[in-house]
């Protein structure tokens, strides 16, 4: 299995929520993050103190997927999450060697 | 000889703070200038009445001949108390009410539209904001320029509007009535307007039609006046037509011109705070009091039956509206119990001081429920992006409000209701009945038609000039960062 | 002629209301039947005599004679605002206080315990409540039926009650203490009650414990009316017994026969958001000023030593629970300040007319240090899960205020306890002493016995009927979705 | 007889309280002893010339004869209702605004510093502090213990200081500053100062800086009373050397002898709320009209006066800050419009009951811009870090508006100013102008002098005897967990 | 070493750290996180639009261990989190590389 | 590539990033968690009951980085973390097969 964590603009996070289930994926996880990149933050003032906010507010979501699906998953986020402009975000897949459904202990694929 | 000194060196220093200073001095040189003449000898029974008029909210008819008290402390205190709570109505009550409803990123530029309007509204009123609703002029405007930076507003009583306290404390309360209705109107633009385009709208929006209504209802001679001799008296105890009609009427417009939210309505777009909207909720209706029963203008028995009506009617808006969620929806919500009471607290404001507890308990059954189908319903069925229903609350819970006014008022509540009936003949009854709802129409309908008109055209020209929205880019960025540069919420 | 046609027109209009139209119609015939007569003649002496009556904040004598002025306008305008300042007690003040002492997903769930009642207790007030409390009846509930609608409560003072304000304002202003106490006992209850079965209770409790306790204590008649021919005199200036005590007991046997929240007390239930609760805290002492100064119903000496005597307990007995954090935990902490100051609040409610600041600062003292030990030992020692405090603060802080109200009251602070205390014979002391103190235990213990039977048995009977507990699955789903449908926080 | 054995019953059980009853039983046996003798017989138009000295805000003429009515209940309600706006302004206004100000892990503590405050001044205010400041002494301060417990501080006006209104209640309104004007120097020693070591500075700050210049500037006799003697007549309407000078320059000696938050000014610390700073604010803006306006401790015209001046200069110094911001730093902010209204407030204050309406505007203006300019300019060219910029609003604006004072006193607006402008001599001027000018230059000084000297001295003091900052350790975590074991916010 | 990932119900934090304290492990990191899955969300309403909100609170713990404990502890953790009733949660375990204490700069199992 | 999580005291975040904008990465992650292990949390006190919060404010660092920087990186980061108290955090590396850049469709080290 792989872990998908694509980190995105959190105003897409309701057309990659879409692409996965049409993809089929049945869960989900999502966190709020904030991310440093080329995207260059802004400058915020209080009381006459400017100061430059680099870390910006970004959406984190993991989904764990089967082998088979991983590259075609990857694909599908891309596409709903991308709007051409610098601060887009990343997908990054990495090896899941266990899975378990707390509930039934499904585990490896059939719990994902 | 030192006063003539005292008065140059006043200029001195003025005219080194550039011209803004020259418009300063002449205020200076005729403040006070309304001095009464020494009072003349007045009998101890003259005496005596002019305080029993006093002390029953009259002017005593001493003010002619030689007045030795002119003011009723006790109707003076509650009307500086009124003004106060008025004025926290907008800051923080409404700032915190719109400012929990909105996301998280656009909550300051939402807080910024009521408290910068405290700023910019008091000082358009004391350069032409107050002449032109109280100066005497026409039926539709006051002098601008006869109360220029408050002269001939002083300590005496002006005895058309207020005969038992300053006049200065008159206008004061005014005021606060002419920072909110503007601020109303910004819960129909809220996160997507340039701030920009925003004071320069309300700037505009105020001179053509806050001013001049509250002229044409309130003001001397005003056309729709129902004791200062307007044509069509029409009844608007606290604000119904010049408040709640013209801004929510407006705020309808403002979300045609201005378009749907970015993401409206595919995306949910949930209050980022409700704990804000319902402090803001309750500071609204505590000084909701100051507004209607300071409408009263002193603490008299008027003052009492507009604090009841306005008190019953928006427990009542409130139970309507959380009871119709929880009938229709199986669940009744903090927010809808909190949207009722607003609406409530509208729908009594001009009748606040004609109609009884019991009709004002009827009024916001009525004002509840429908503002509950305006919210609900109707915004679904044409889909404009009201994003925190100004038009749905003040707009149809004015004009509801307004024409019940007309059915409802009552001599017994308010005896002038009688009084002046008479004087304007059998034709035109202001108790109630239908030819007082004729009038009320009048009015509304003349409050919408000008609120529409104005409106759409200040729009226009702003648009053309500036430009309303703000960019997609800073709309999802938020206004908060986008317009004011700084954010709502840090650790 | 045309008031007939008129009133024939707003029957026809009313009609097509429904069924509730005729409830309210039958209410508007017959309002205002308490016009006064024509004024008879009255001498210069006597017309003067009657003015310095009024702004001595008596009736004038002149009342049965020729009133011409019945309205002190001062004491108008402190009776307006203090109705205004208790209602903002309740909201936004106990609604922020207790809203932010809960887990954040049933912040919403607790403010609406507090929102709720101000529209709902208002409702019951104008149909009966107003009447069984201060209605015509016996020693123990007024006839429910005479003020309905609040027909007879007017414009003329009252002059059983307050001889120099507007009947009305005096009504308006003694509703929201009857708002505010059920209020209190939702602290109890807070987290796991079904809203359905809170609504129900209140109502039912209101019925049978607050309003007749609020006749038996102030209403003219009432057992324990001290001025008005009580057979056991207690004194209870702003409501130890019928707020505190009722409300405070209440809560203890909520709280055991609801049982604890789910996980209570293995999982720390820490406030979500303590700066709510110290602005609510803020609040409530600001208010507490209309509560307690107010209640003397004029602004006259008396509203001050009683302003003076809260001040002052309130700051004694917030430095009383800081002080004994800091001595016996090492920290003295904010919400423990807080704590005392509501303690300290409570406590001199029933005291603050009768007694110096001196008196007020000691009793604060002991209030702190009471209530301290009463949330920290006896809660624990008892295993109860008052979730906020009701009991501990209200119940015991207001029994101990009204006990200590028999020992401390002072003929110098109120000269009515030396004038009241000579009308009922050398054994009816009112003056402070031994005998009145058996008085306050008297009627603190009735409150107890009837706030515990009454309660218990409704809540019985409500369990029966609807259940009074949500569920498991509801209760850790936070009741703000369970109930409300709503979060208070998105993002 | 039973009189002595309540008394003897009340001494036992304050016996039984321990030491600290002694002092109690005292103030309890002495309380009320200046009550008036029998009144003697006055003519019908005494008695009417006394009720409309009454009605003009003026003690009657019979007070030393036999004065019938001795309180303006108008009067008295404004001040009552002053003193309530006027507490809510530290607790919740200033709690919230600088609250929000801080990092989340501080919210508390910050707030603490306003809360627990408004528990301790009150303590030291009836031991020893109204005293100081209002009793009888030489013209630095009074009799420390002429006032203990409040003794002869009762029912009856004190015809020096309010001649309309209880004693008791001048009393509580004065205390309500003396509980906001140490709360204010908390914003320059936020997030780094040991609760216990400001506990201390405090207790001796108020008692060797606050009560003794309050003393100076509106005691009987005071240095700087402008109607009561001072051999230095300053003008100081509400404050602005008694309450902002000397609080802003104090708070500059707190933060250079506590040196810089670690971390400062490298890492940024923005507000962790500015909805809670906005909302501080606004509640400031309302509150503060009964700082000013009750400061004409009537409901006269005054009091209109003051209130008009104070809310201009707030809007025009709002929309001066915000304004700046939009041109030099190309946006508005909230946060900058809230400084300016704080701004304005403060500077206003010294002036509100001696300009007219359009001079504050003015004053308001340049408060604004001269404020934002100490704020972002003078702060970071001297490098010291006012955590929440207590010297550059309220020192700077505070001495700003004395001065300004001087230079617009207007006896058109102040009609005490010209008689006592005579009474002094041709060589002294109160209606403005340059001696005036230097009077209020000599008292900021002195302001100056005595809090730099005063801060200065108690500091070392304190840092030698228990130290001010806390741990490098307990700053990173946080004061509310290292100095009040809690946070703020849970889930 | 093997890094356990459980996304779990908030009100199970107790229980689950309570059962990795019993199995030794000393340290762990806990993010509240938001979860999409079989369990369906719940309608909110606001002003009469309603809406689902699919993301349900869950809580996501994260804690590495020694490969040998890392089967022991996943067992755990399920047991501990279990309340049988739909959303309960999954465990996914992955590889981890390297460990380093950053007081110590100890590497490895030492190091978790 | 790698991704190295780093699990820091919050006010290091500063020094944190400085390091790895040194090391000339363009990009990292963070999240505020909450954290258990050696130090001991405190106590705190509501009404008189008495609780010892076990987990603490920390923050979570992620970035991925080029097998080739990745020891480099977690030597500076662990320098720039390090108070030398307990407390200090942990980092973790674990392995990544893909990385995609979302704007472009960049795939592998180019993406990081
Ligand atoms: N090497 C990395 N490791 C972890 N997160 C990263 C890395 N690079 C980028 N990110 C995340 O991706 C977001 C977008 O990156 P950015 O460089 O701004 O835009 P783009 O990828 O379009 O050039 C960042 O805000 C950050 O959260
Ligand atoms: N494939 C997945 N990838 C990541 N997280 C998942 C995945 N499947 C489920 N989850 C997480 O597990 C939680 C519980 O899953 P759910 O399907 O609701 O219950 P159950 O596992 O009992 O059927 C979800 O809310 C989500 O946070
Ligand atoms: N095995 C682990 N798995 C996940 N996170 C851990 C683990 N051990 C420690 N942590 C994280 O590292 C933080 C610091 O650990 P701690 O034991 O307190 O200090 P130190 O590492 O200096 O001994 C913890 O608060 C926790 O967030």
């Amino acid at each position: 299995m792989k872990k998908i964590e694509a980190i995105i603009k959190p105003f897409k996070l309701g057309e990659v929520r879409e692409a996965l289930l049409d993809l089929g994926a049945v869960g989900m996880t999502m966190s709020e993050v904030k991310g440093f990149g080329r995207q260059k933050g802004h400058t915020e003032i209080y009381r006459g103190s400017e100061y430059t906010v680099d870390f910006l507010p970004k959406m984190k979501i993991e989904v764990v997927v089967g082998d088979a699906v991983a590259s075609k998953a990857v694909d599908l986020i891309i596409k709903a999450a991308r709007t051409g402009k610098i601060g887009d975000g990343k997908v990054f897949v990495s090896h899941i060697e266990e899975a378990v459904r707390i509930r039934t202990d499904e585990r490896g694929e059939k719990a994902v | 000889m030192w006063k003539n000194q005292n008065l140059a060196w006043r200029r001195r220093v003025l005219r080194s703070l550039g011209r803004a200073a020259v418009l300063f001095a002449f205020a200076l040189g005729v403040h006070g200038a309304e001095a009464a003449g020494a009072p003349r000898d007045a009998s101890l029974e003259e005496r005596v009445t002019d305080l029993e008029a006093l002390m029953n909210h009259t002017a005593p008819a001493a003010v002619h001949r030689a007045s030795r008290v002119s003011v009723n402390a006790g109707d003076h205190a509650w009307l500086l108390t009124s003004a106060a709570l008025v004025l926290m109505m907008t800051g923080p009550g409404l700032a915190l009410f719109y400012g929990g409803l909105v996301r998280s990123k656009n909550v300051l530029s939402t807080m910024m539209h009521s408290l910068f309007l405290m700023a910019l509204m008091s000082v358009l009123w004391i350069l032409y904001g107050y002449s032109v609703a109280f100066g005497e002029g026409n039926r539709f405007f006051g002098d601008p320029g006869q109360h220029f930076l408050l002269r001939g507003v002083g300590a005496a009583p002006n005895l058309d509007y207020a005969g038992t306290v300053p006049h200065q404390s008159f206008m004061l309360f005014q005021l606060m009535f002419a920072i909110i209705t503007p601020a109303l109107i910004s819960g129909a633009f809220a996160e997507r307007m340039k701030f920009s385009a925003m004071v320069l709208f309300i700037l505009l929006w105020a001179t053509v039609v806050y001013f001049p209504m509250a002229h044409m209802v309130w003001g001397k001679g005003g056309l729709f006046n129902w004791v200062l001799g307007g044509a069509i008296p029409a009844l608007d105890f606290a604000g119904g037509t010049v408040v709640h009609v013209s801004s929510g009427v407006s705020a309808l417009v403002c979300c045609l011109v201005l378009g749907k939210r970015l993401g409206h309505p595919s995306t949910p777009m949930p209050p980022h705070n409700v704990v804000y909207s319902l402090v803001g909720a309750g500071l609204l209706w505590i000084g909701w009091f100051g507004f209607n029963a300071g409408s009263a203008l002193n603490a008299g028995a008027l003052a009492s039956a507009a604090f009841a009506a306005t008190h019953f009617a928006t427990a009542a808006a409130a139970l309507a509206w959380a009871g119709l969620e929880w009938i229709l929806k199986g669940k009744p919500s903090a927010l809808g119990l909190a949207s009722g009471m607003v609406a409530g607290l509208v729908a009594i404001t001009p009748a606040a001081g004609f109609v009884t507890p019991a009709v004002g308990l009827l009024i916001g059954l009525l004002a509840g429920a429908a503002c509950y189908f305006a919210v609900t319903k109707l915004k679904a069925a044409f889909g404009y992006d009201d994003s925190l229903d100004a038009f749905g609350v003040h707009g149809l819970g004015g004009t509801l409000g307004a024409l019940l006014t007309g059915i409802f008022a009552d001599p017994e509540v308010n005896p002038a209701l009688a009084s002046t009936w008479k004087a304007h003949g059998a034709t035109v009854s202001l108790a109630g009945g239908f030819g007082q709802f004729l009038h009320q129409l009048k009015a509304v309908a003349f409050a919408w038609a000008l609120a529409m008109a104005a409106t759409y055209l200040i729009l226009k020209a702003i648009d053309a000039l500036i430009g309303l929205r703000v960019s997609e880019e800073d709309e999802t960025l938020g206004l908060d960062l986008s317009q004011h540069g700084e954010g709502a919420y840090n650790t």
